[in-house]
């Protein structure tokens, strides 16, 4: 398996990575996530994105590694953006290549649900309203939970 | 034994402090860690003894309260986290 | 929701179509599901896909119809290739946007599982033992059985 | 009435045409328009007679045995697809 991982304060290219996991003969089904800054109720300004160094990478690398062993990956690519970020500006790209398309996308969610909870990034936003830090949500952990019963 | 704590995110900017360095009995857990972080009273109760749910890595990797600190560690402290 | 169907002999660029759906204040997540022509035991040299015209486009637009019935998409772009296709050439794209991660990946996994089955493509593989056509799968009718129940 | 038949993929291969017209009782289902194909017999009766699997369209509709088949329909029959 194939791994990237990056943490980074500048854009990434979808094409780009995409691109560099073609012409795999073995490749099949290939699944991308790119999550972006949306509007929020309050009118969003902007994002900051913290993290906490070191620990990141760790973190994506075991989640990354534990979706291979449960499903017949050939590529992983997982890109996290930290710092400020604008409105509609992307933040985090999955991208996972396999001969099928369920495990490419079960893998997908997997990480997404993974990092959700376990990669230490914290968003602060930046409303008319001020700056508030972001509330981890249920949803995410109960999103976490269905993996578990696998 | 010496160990070096963290602070993330809303943590680090109510308790107004991303580090620090602290003397420890060998043997210390996580959970006795906290109870000396709560006798410090004020933000450091408020934010560790109360309701507020946070969430604790020893070496970079999530840890429990009965964790055993080991000499040295790097403890980190934040609240739930929020990337994707 | 704004849809994008398509079926035609030429390439597709992920890049451009996903540029295409980017920049929206409400869309945090897309999803994007590439199918690609990959090798098979007997050593593919080519693959024809045949389609039934008219009958495609409308089975599509039914799919996608019913995907933004069940979760909240504001925009989803399928295309499909037809004629012959080399090893590792891009056979079919699903892009799917929603404000929520958890409704685009849903909704793409629903409309490759609904394409597979009742959309009228059928594959002719050429190898070095010849042509022959490709028998449709189990594991097709049975991912598609898994929607039914929701 | 009249319908048109269209035959698709390893059918037409097999049956040597890809479409046909045919005069047809009104009322006639799918179920009765498959029985007078098997009744040409040979790969007729092979294909649409025994255990092979097939599907059909009544006008680019995905149908069943007894759907009824309208005046002046295009009536398609071929494999369970594999697109995609």
């Amino acid at each position: 398996m194939d791994v990237t991982i990056r943490v980074q304060e500048g854009d990434f290219s979808l094409a780009e990575e995409y691109a560099k996991l073609t012409g795999r003969p073995e490749a099949g089904a290939v699944v991308a996530f790119v999550g972006s800054v949306r509007d929020v109720a309050s009118g969003l300004a902007s994002m900051t994105l913290e993290h906490y160094p070191g620990m990141t990478e760790k973190q994506l690398g075991k989640i990354v590694t534990e979706a291979g062993t449960r499903w017949p990956l050939s590529a992983v690519t997982l890109i996290h953006r930290v710092g400020e970020l604008q409105l509609t500006e992307q933040i985090v790209l999955v991208l996972t290549v396999s001969a099928h398309r369920d495990a490419a996308f079960a893998a997908n969610q997997f990480i997404m649900d993974y990092l959700k909870n376990e990669a230490p990034f914290w968003k602060k936003e930046s409303t008319g309203a001020g700056e508030a830090w972001v509330e981890a949500k249920d949803s995410d952990a109960a999103a976490l939970a269905r993996w578990d019963a696998q | 034994m010496t160990i070096r704590i963290l602070y993330f995110a809303r943590l680090r900017d109510v308790l107004r402090t991303g580090e620090e360095e602290l003397a420890l009995p060998e043997g210390t857990t996580l959970a006795g860690l906290v109870a000396l972080l709560v006798a410090r009273g004020g933000d450091w109760a408020a934010e560790f003894g109360g309701a507020r749910v946070f969430r604790a890595a020893i070496n970079q990797d999530m840890a429990r309260p009965d964790d055993v600190i080991p000499a040295g560690a790097e403890v980190a402290l934040f609240p739930p986290v929020t990337g994707g």
